[in-house]
């Protein structure tokens, strides 16, 4: 099988690659509430362009996804959606929680529709808090991703573990 | 394939002769099991990329043969065009995946029986009537204004034809493809 | 690589495998390097620059090493093939794809001497546009080997624009071959170079003045079939996800998207070739003949590929796209006949004068 | 809407006929005139609003005088109304706190009303410039009502709506399938006897001791924020 | 190069564009087996050419491949027609065609 | 205002609007002169360079919750009024000292807890806004991401910490009765 | 020949090379890419749903008439080419054969207009 | 308004509207079912059609929604009035400030409160202000959907200065929190006029260039005309409200023609309407829309009332018994809320009357017999925000 899980990948060559992970983002567009507008700020107004960071808003499908920011209200009806669009897209791969209603259910914790965060769903490797985190909020979570990806323990997440950072 | 090719072209004319035949051979040998493939394979949208190789092979011979013209013109009508339009038919009578059901008819064993009858007796045929004749060796690579210099001059009325043909037979279709 | 060096050496160099391998090198560079230019320069900074924002800065210098990036990062991401695809054609379809790409590039000059091909190809641009049709195939089986839906009517999509806007493509080529009278793209370049227009031999003679009609159907026709918007209803994001290439991952999905990017210099190559005069600048002012143009001609040639490319981009980010039904109809009662009109007229200034 | 309206021609108004309103008056009228008995109760705002209560019966028929002859021909929603009180407290009350005994008696709004179930739609008539509230009352054991599909195409929704948040019943919609939540989710959410598990697990957070709010402990520490 | 090995070759492809023809059952495959045997008579056309160096060969060729490509047209309109008719295009189903 | 009658082609109209912001980003300015000058595409894009620069947030922007821990008594308004029950206090009482010489001995609560969950919270400024006794502000903070849930629940004395980046109450514009506050440092 | 030949030899040399080249870019990919085998990982992306249907639907037959179209068209290009590179030769003759051939075909197309296929149907 | 008032038409829009329910059996049908959603490009997010398709023409389009719906109206039965108006903002979540107002106003009608006239301005002013913000992404949003990109980062980036302008005197971005029974939170920040005209004036030129690039581009008129026609009856009947109702000729404001006591009737401006229905209709009127917009506020700020913001109104709010209907005229469309009071701290029940609800419900109708990419400009040429529909 592959070189990282057997751990056969020498040292200098595990760090480039993951410098080219980290500053190539391609970012799945997937709003779901409120957030999901100002997540649209982010990505697509000039004023913040995440382009900058190497972070490409270009997939419309997850099959091309490194990175998903669930922006906004996860619903009970939505999760089974979320799952499975987390589980198409390839490894390895990152997922932002973005807002309060994402971490948490936010201002809908106590409602009978809505699932009380979206880590009960796909381990998330980054929260961004707000309702709405304004843009600038959301590049700093990106940010941060883009910090541990840096340092992230191959062989772990190529087992399929949540992001560790070495 | 290409080393074999390469390391032969290196030098004079005559091993590139040789090296005319090997390529030949391999191409060859990929036309005759792609066009059977075409002809066995229970997936119609397989068939017809088995077809493009039998096509493309077939091009390649062409310009083995010096017709370059040729050679481009059946890349272009038949892999550039034909094809796509075979794709077109298939996806349009729902090419189901895994085409069990559209295997082979009934009378196929007596299909293979004519085909190789058929065989046997061209075979026969040809090595009586060509034996060892030889395709010259200084043959020249066809130049393009040759080719239409005859088109339009020895058969200028058979071009003109081709014309109507063709109009014929796009309305021909259309009217058959349009229900109403 | 030095073009000099290799020009100087090419006679000289009658090892079939340095020279092979020299050819080789020389088209990867032909191909990859137009593509990650349009990449970076158009897709990344020009655009941004449209819409008054940087594009990639953090990679390097102005994000200059974000293409590095890129391929580093598909590098390592998994490859996924969904369980009702059909494996082999799936497999199968990017590297027809990219490899037809690669092929056009064959024809084309990039100096008096730095061309892939020696005389005695006299194909030239109908190979070029041969080829070129055979990348309809890889999508239509693309999008047919997914077994989805949006793949599926993206493939078809695109398969029958690419087939639609062909036409007019091939016949706007046809009046530059009846003005220079040889299909051979190195006798094109020259006819330009050393042509005339009314006796006025100062800008020698780029089709683009005399074909110009030619010259627009060429690039619309281009833009189709690049499937960049207006034209882009094959992969329109907003309906069918990504079109053909929405099941695709990782390195298969960076193929076709080099493919994308390799065929829009394939092109803007043809057109700066076919009417912007190749590598050469006008005859009149320097002898079209001196080494000194297998150094520079590649340099003339790509600059005048950005041109083209930069128009490509531009268009593609400043318009809505067109719906298929408009788009089919575009192609046959406006362009086809258009293009039409053209060999004919061509035909009978050629003929008359 | 005397009192909100900053204009000084409309308080003149409101000075002049503080209790007549014909416009909604002649809306009444209408019904009285078309239902006769079936219009069961009614209610005016002057200058504001006008409900109606029909019978259960007329309820298509109240619709089709509502939109032709009343004019309102612009449909703006069709919901209900779960008079019950609800048995999980008021709002300022803890709720995990025991609570008192629930209280069922049913309060009906304008209009008056009969049941715990009432259903209302609203239409809005471009010309009279007005907006008129029917109300109908549903009976307990028989949670169903005529369709009001032939009446305004677009209740559709809303009545799949209503269908599903209070588990009426629209005879003649044919189509009641869910809209909001996942097909496996069970109960009627806005009916007032719906609780929401979220509130009742996790712990009130204002029941730790408490300091004396600050008007009652009169001025120790006078700093109130503003409002 | 022999100009048998060509003819030979085309031998080959034409009998199994025949093979395919009588056995195979989708209208389709039918087509695509008659292109088979028309590639194999250009094969033949062309290296005749080449052996008698004379253009007239390849100029056929070319007509042929015309030919093929509106006898492709049309093969396949009729077989959508048929497709529409009987949702099918297994020839053996809808041999009520063929009178 | 009917649309104009275009004098150009659509088509070339936009392009020369998508043109003209080309060259606003990479060459700013007005006139012909600017392109005598060196591109400058960082001046001319709308971009601020986020982790470089930061925008400056309007000082009423509700970024993150700062606490001023002595001015609060415990008196669970801010809890209860909270929507999303996602402020944690708990206290007890306290015997201190009488504030003016002489007076008695008063009972105060001491703040033992006083944790803000910001992954549940709305940023509604509710607890703010009721709360009497002038204890916690908002602050246009709002780089605090967590790659750990539990994180984000902030304790007093995170809480406090942000009280330094409080801004002061700006006045108000002409023609405002509202009376400017002051916030405790 | 052997120089034409070589030119095509450059051809397939470049085939070779592209296909090469990819499958190594792809099999060093293999080398370090992960494989982590997950629920709903291989099932068919639709939008987040259950697939609905085989995928392989019926698709509308006008693409068919385009392409047919296309291919007439395609033919005659072919004529057309060799044609372009002589016309200084043929002259008059020669324009007002392909006149007549290009009005031929143009019919077919009037056509195909006339009965509305180019419209969508 | 139109004039429809003969019968026969009537119960023909009737039978047509009828047909329009199409609750599809989509197993079993003849064609291709495509599913456009939950996670779709084309869907504002969560949305989901069903459309079944013969080749590439739409039989029938059947939106599901719930992937967005929290609840709302159950929430606000357990909430006081203060946590219920902070909730709203987040139903049509690009408008918030105007989601707040007619809630408020509902109560304020059953308190019998009046806010004071300076607290009614700015009220008006942040309402229209927030209609620019919302109805400048439609802009660029609608232009993406058909394919120009740059339209959409213009939105994006021009939209800013409104966000700003909003953010300085409420402190959200999006959900301001800022209107109170009796008034509003707080005053205006020094400063703020002057900021907010200049960035009026921002707004116009870009309303003038996407008049440039978007409008009167052929290839967008060539997708968008023609395409989605609503006749105003049809329209009626599935009550649609707002730009959507009157790009197909109904001369209909709330604003204008039942004004709830904000200072509309203090500027001068004007109702676009457009005779036609169809997509282009829509997006041109909203485009007016956001100019109209401009200008209210313009002559509002210059002629703002001094004075308090706030009414007298008890610390805790209790709100006596009755029913209350207002409606406003939010960037979507109609709002309205109907509230009902039990006297509590709560409300007893609140329907809320979104205006995308009914907006989409005419998507069955009129998407059929269109073609696939129809369906997303229509959709994009509704403008919906999921929130608003599914709340
Ligand atoms: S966290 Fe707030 S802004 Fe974000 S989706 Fe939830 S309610 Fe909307
Ligand atoms: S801002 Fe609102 S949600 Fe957050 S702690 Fe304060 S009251 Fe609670
Ligand atoms: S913060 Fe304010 S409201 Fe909350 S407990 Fe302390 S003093 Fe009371």
């Amino acid at each position: 099988m592959g070189l990282v899980e057997s751990g056969k990948l020498p040292k200098p060559l595990t760090s480039l690659l993951n410098t080219s992970r980290k500053y190539s983002i391609w970012i799945f567009q997937w709003g779901l509430a409120c957030c999901a507008i100002e997540m649209g700020a982010a990505l697509g107004s000039p004023r913040y362009d995440v382009m900058r960071l190497g972070v490409i808003p270009l997939p419309a499908s997850p099959r091309q996804a490194d990175l998903v920011c669930f922006s906004g209200t996860v619903t009970d009806k939505m999760v089974p959606a979320i799952r499975r669009l987390y589980d198409q897209m390839p490894d390895p791969k990152y997922v932002i929680s973005m807002g309060s209603c994402a971490n948490c259910g936010g201002p809908y914790w106590d409602s009978y529709s809505v699932t009380k965060g979206v880590d009960q769903v796909v381990p998330v490797d980054v929260y961004v808090p707000g309702c709405p985190p304004r843009p600038e909020a959301l590049l700093e979570g990106i940010v941060l991703l883009q910090q541990r990806i840096g340092k992230e323990d191959m062989v772990e997440r190529w087992k399929g573990e949540p992001l560790v950072v070495s | 394939m290409i080393a074999v090719l390469a390391a032969a072209a290196q030098n004079a004319d005559a091993p590139v002769y040789v090296a005319q035949n090997v390529a030949f051979g391999i191409i060859a040998a990929l036309m005759v099991f792609s066009a059977i493939r075409v002809v066995t394979t229970a997936n119609v949208v397989h068939a017809a990329a088995y077809l493009v190789m039998v096509l493309a092979g077939a091009a390649a011979q062409f310009i083995l043969l010096g017709a370059e013209f040729v050679a481009i013109t059946q890349v272009m009508v038949y892999i550039g065009a034909v094809v796509v339009l075979f794709l077109f038919g298939i996806m349009l009578t729902k090419a189901p995946m895994r085409g069990e059901e559209f295997a082979r008819r009934d009378q196929w064993l007596a299909g293979l029986f004519t085909s190789v009858v058929l065989f046997g007796v061209l075979i026969y045929g040809l090595l009586d009537g060509f034996g060892r004749s030889k395709i010259p060796q200084d043959l020249q690579p066809t130049l393009t204004g040759e080719v239409s210099d005859s088109i339009f001059g020895t058969y200028l009325l058979a071009f003109e034809a081709i014309s109507l043909l063709l109009l014929a037979a796009a309305v021909g279709a259309i009217v058959v493809s349009k229900r109403d | 690589m030095s073009a000099d060096i290799l020009a100087l050496s090419w006679d000289s160099l009658d090892n079939l495998w340095a020279q092979s391998a020299l050819k080789s090198v020389g088209i990867l560079a032909a191909v990859l390097l137009p593509a990650g230019t349009f990449v970076y320069l158009f897709l990344f900074k020009m655009v941004s620059f449209m819409q008054s924002r940087l594009g990639p800065m953090e990679t390097g210098p102005y994000g200059s090493l974000q293409l590095l990036a890129e391929v580093g990062k598909f590098l390592q991401k998994e490859d996924i093939i969904p369980e009702r695809a059909d494996r082999l054609l799936f497999k199968a379809a990017p590297y027809l794809v990219v490899s037809t790409v690669l092929l056009v590039y064959i024809v084309v000059p990039f100096g008096p001497d730095m061309t892939f091909i020696s005389g005695a190809m006299t194909g030239g641009i109908f190979f070029a546009v041969a080829i070129a049709s055979v990348s309809t195939l890889g999508v239509i089986v693309a999008g047919w080997a997914s077994a989805n839906k949006y793949s599926l009517m993206g493939g078809l999509r695109a398969g029958g624009q690419l087939v639609a806007y062909e036409l007019p493509l091939i016949l706007a080529v046809v009046g530059v071959v009846i003005q220079a009278g040889t299909m051979d793209m190195q006798q094109i370049v020259h006819a330009q170079a050393g042509g005339s227009i009314f006796g006025v031999d100062l800008i020698g003679n780029p089709y683009v003045l005399t074909q110009f009609l030619g010259f627009i159907i060429f690039m619309i026709a281009v833009q189709a079939e690049l499937a960049q918007t207006p034209f882009d209803m094959p992969i329109a994001e907003s309906e069918l996800v990504t079109g053909y290439m929405t099941e695709y991952t990782g390195l298969r999905f960076l193929l076709f998207f080099i493919g994308e990017f390799a065929s829009a210099g394939a092109f803007a190559a043809l057109g700066a070739t076919l009417f912007l005069g190749g590598w050469a600048v006008p005859a009149a002012w320097t002898d079209l003949n001196n080494n000194l143009f297998n150094l520079l001609g590649p340099i003339i040639m790509v600059a005048k590929m950005c041109i083209l490319g930069g128009l490509i981009f531009f268009v593609r980010f400043t318009f809505p796209r067109l719906r298929e039904d408009q788009l089919q109809k575009f192609a046959w009662v406006i362009l086809i006949p258009l293009s039409l009109a053209n060999i004919l007229a061509t035909t009978i200034l050629k003929v008359a004068f | 809407m005397s009192h909100l309206s900053s204009a000084d021609v409309d308080e003149t108004t409101e000075a002049e006929a503080p209790a007549t309103d014909e416009a909604r008056e002649e809306i009444v009228a209408i019904f009285t005139e078309e239902l006769g008995d079936a219009l069961l109760g009614s209610h005016i705002r002057p200058g504001d609003d006008v409900w109606l209560r029909v019978s259960r019966d007329a309820w298509r028929t109240a619709g089709i005088v509502l939109r032709d002859r009343a004019g309102c021909r612009a449909f703006e929603f069709l919901s209900a109304i779960d008079w019950l009180p609800s048995p999980f407290g008021k709002s300022e009350d803890s709720p995990t706190d025991e609570r008192p005994e629930p209280d069922t008696e049913i309060v009906t709004g304008y209009a008056g009303g009969d049941t715990r179930f009432q259903v209302f739609a609203r239409a809005l008539s471009y010309h009279r410039k007005l907006g008129v509230t029917l109300k109908v009352d549903l009976p307990d054991d028989d949670l169903s009502i005529e369709t009001w599909l032939p009446v305004f195409a677009g209740v559709n929704w809303h009545e799949r709506e209503t269908h599903e948040m209070f588990g009426i019943d629209f005879v003649g919609h044919g189509h009641l399938a869910p809209i909001y939540l996942p097909g496996e989710f069970e109960g009627h959410p806005l009916r007032k006897d719906f609780p929401l598990l979220a509130r009742i697990v996790k712990p009130w957070p204002g029941i730790v001791d408490v300091e004396p709010m600050p008007e009652a402990e009169g001025g120790a520490d006078d700093e109130e924020a503003s409002e | 190069m022999l100009l048998n090995q060509f003819l030979v070759l085309a031998a080959v492809l034409f009998c199994i564009g025949v093979y395919g023809v009588i056995a195979r059952k989708n209208g389709v495959l039918v087509l695509m087996s008659v292109e088979l045997i028309l590639n194999a008579v250009n094969i033949n056309l062309v290296a005749f050419s080449a052996m008698t160096d004379s253009i007239s060969g390849q100029v056929f060729a070319l007509f042929v491949i015309a030919v093929a490509a509106a006898e492709v047209g049309v093969g396949l309109a009729i077989v959508l027609a048929i497709f529409r008719t009987h949702k099918t295009v297994d020839l053996d189903q809808v041999d009520l065609m063929k009178g | 205002m009917a649309p104009k009658k275009p004098k150009l082609p659509g088509l070339l109209k936009g392009m020369g609007v998508t043109f003209n912001e080309l060259t606003q980003t990479v060459w700013p300015g007005e006139g012909a002169k600017r392109f005598l000058q060196p591109p400058s595409p960082s001046k001319g894009a709308a971009t601020v360079q986020y982790p470089h620069e930061k925008e400056e947030p309007a000082p009423r922007a509700r970024g993150v919750i700062a606490l001023k821990e002595d001015n609060c008594t415990v008196c669970m308004l801010c809890v209860r009024s909270c929507p999303d029950w996602c402020i944690y206090i708990e206290g007890h009482k306290e015997k201190a000292p009488p504030r003016r010489p002489g007076g008695k001995e008063r009972t105060v609560s001491a703040l033992d807890r006083f944790d803000i969950d910001y992954a549940l919270c709305m940023y509604c400024g509710i607890c703010v806004e009721v709360c009497p006794f002038e204890a916690i502000f908002w602050s246009p903070e709002f780089e605090y991401s967590e790659p750990r849930i539990a994180d984000l629940l902030h304790d007093k004395t995170r809480l406090g910490e942000w009280m330094e980046t409080v801004p002061d109450f700006e006045s108000y514009e002409a023609g405002s009765e509202a009376k400017v506050q002051k916030v405790p440092r | 020949m052997s120089e034409f030949l070589r030119d095509y030899l450059t051809v397939a040399i470049f085939a070779a090379v592209a296909v090469g080249l990819l499958a190594l870019v792809l099999g060093l990919g293999s080398l370090i890419r992960p494989q982590r085998v997950q629920k709903d990982k291989y099932l068919t992306y639709e939008s987040g749903v259950d697939p609905v249907g085989d995928g392989w639907a019926e698709s509308p037959i006008r693409y068919y008439v385009f392409a047919l179209l296309f291919v007439m068209f395609d033919v005659e290009v072919v004529f057309i080419f060799p044609w372009a590179t002589r016309l200084e030769l043929y002259g008059w003759f020669g324009a007002i054969e392909m006149l007549v051939f290009i009005v031929i075909l143009s019919l077919g197309i009037l056509y195909a207009w006339r009965k509305k296929v180019l419209q969508w149907l | 308004m139109t004039a429809v008032s003969d019968r026969q038409k009537l119960a023909y829009v009737n039978s047509q509207a009828a047909d329009g329910r199409v609750n599809l059996e989509f197993e079993t049908q003849e064609g291709m079912t495509l599913n456009m959603g939950p996670q779709h490009p084309a869907t504002h997010g969560t949305l989901r059609i069903i459309v079944k398709l013969d080749g590439e023409s739409v039989i029938a389009a059947e939106p599901v929604m719930g992937y967005m719906h929290r609840g709302y109206e159950k929430l606000t039965e357990v909430r006081t009035y203060p946590q219920v108006t902070t909730l709203v903002n987040r139903i049509d979540w690009l408008g918030s400030f105007a989601n707040e107002v007619p809630f408020i106003l509902a109560a304020e009608k059953l308190m019998e409160v009046e806010a004071p006239p300076r607290a009614q301005w700015i009220r008006t002013i942040l309402f229209e202000l927030s209609r620019i913000a919302n109805i400048s992404l439609f802009v660029g949003d609608m232009a993406l959907h058909i394919g120009a990109m740059t339209a959409a980062f213009y939105a994006f980036r021009d939209r800013e200065f409104v966000l700003n302008q909003i953010e300085a005197v409420t402190g959200g971005r999006f959900h301001p929190n800022f209107d109170r029974i009796g008034g509003l939170k707080d005053d205006l920040p020094k400063g703020w006029i002057a900021d907010t005209k200049a960035a009026m004036e921002k707004i116009r030129d870009f309303c003038d260039e996407m008049d440039d690039l978007v409008t009167g581009n052929e290839i967008f008129q060539a997708r968008t005309r023609g395409v989605g026609v609503i006749p105003a009856d049809v329209a009626q009947q599935f009550g649609l409200s707002g730009a959507n109702l009157r790009s197909s000729g109904v001369d209909w404001d709330l604003r204008r023609d039942q004004p709830v006591g904000l200072a509309w009737d203090q500027a001068d401006w004007k109702v676009w309407t457009h005779p036609d229905g169809d997509s282009f209709a829509r997006f041109w009127v909203r485009i007016q829309e956001v100019r109209e917009s401009t200008k209210i506020v313009d002559q509002l700020l210059d002629g703002l009332p001094a004075g308090p913001i706030m009414a007298k109104v008890p610390r805790i709010i209790k709100v006596p018994e009755g029913e209350a209907w207002v409606a406003t005229e939010n960037p979507l469309g109609e709002m309205g809320y109907y509230v009902v009071s039990k006297g509590d701290l709560g409300p007893f029940r609140v329907k809320i009357r979104t205006a995308s609800f009914n907006n989409v419900s005419v998507v069955p109708w009129v998407c059929r017999g269109v073609y696939v990419p129809d369906v997303v400009t229509i959709l994009a040429s509704l403008y919906f925000i999921l929130g608003d529909i599914d709340r």
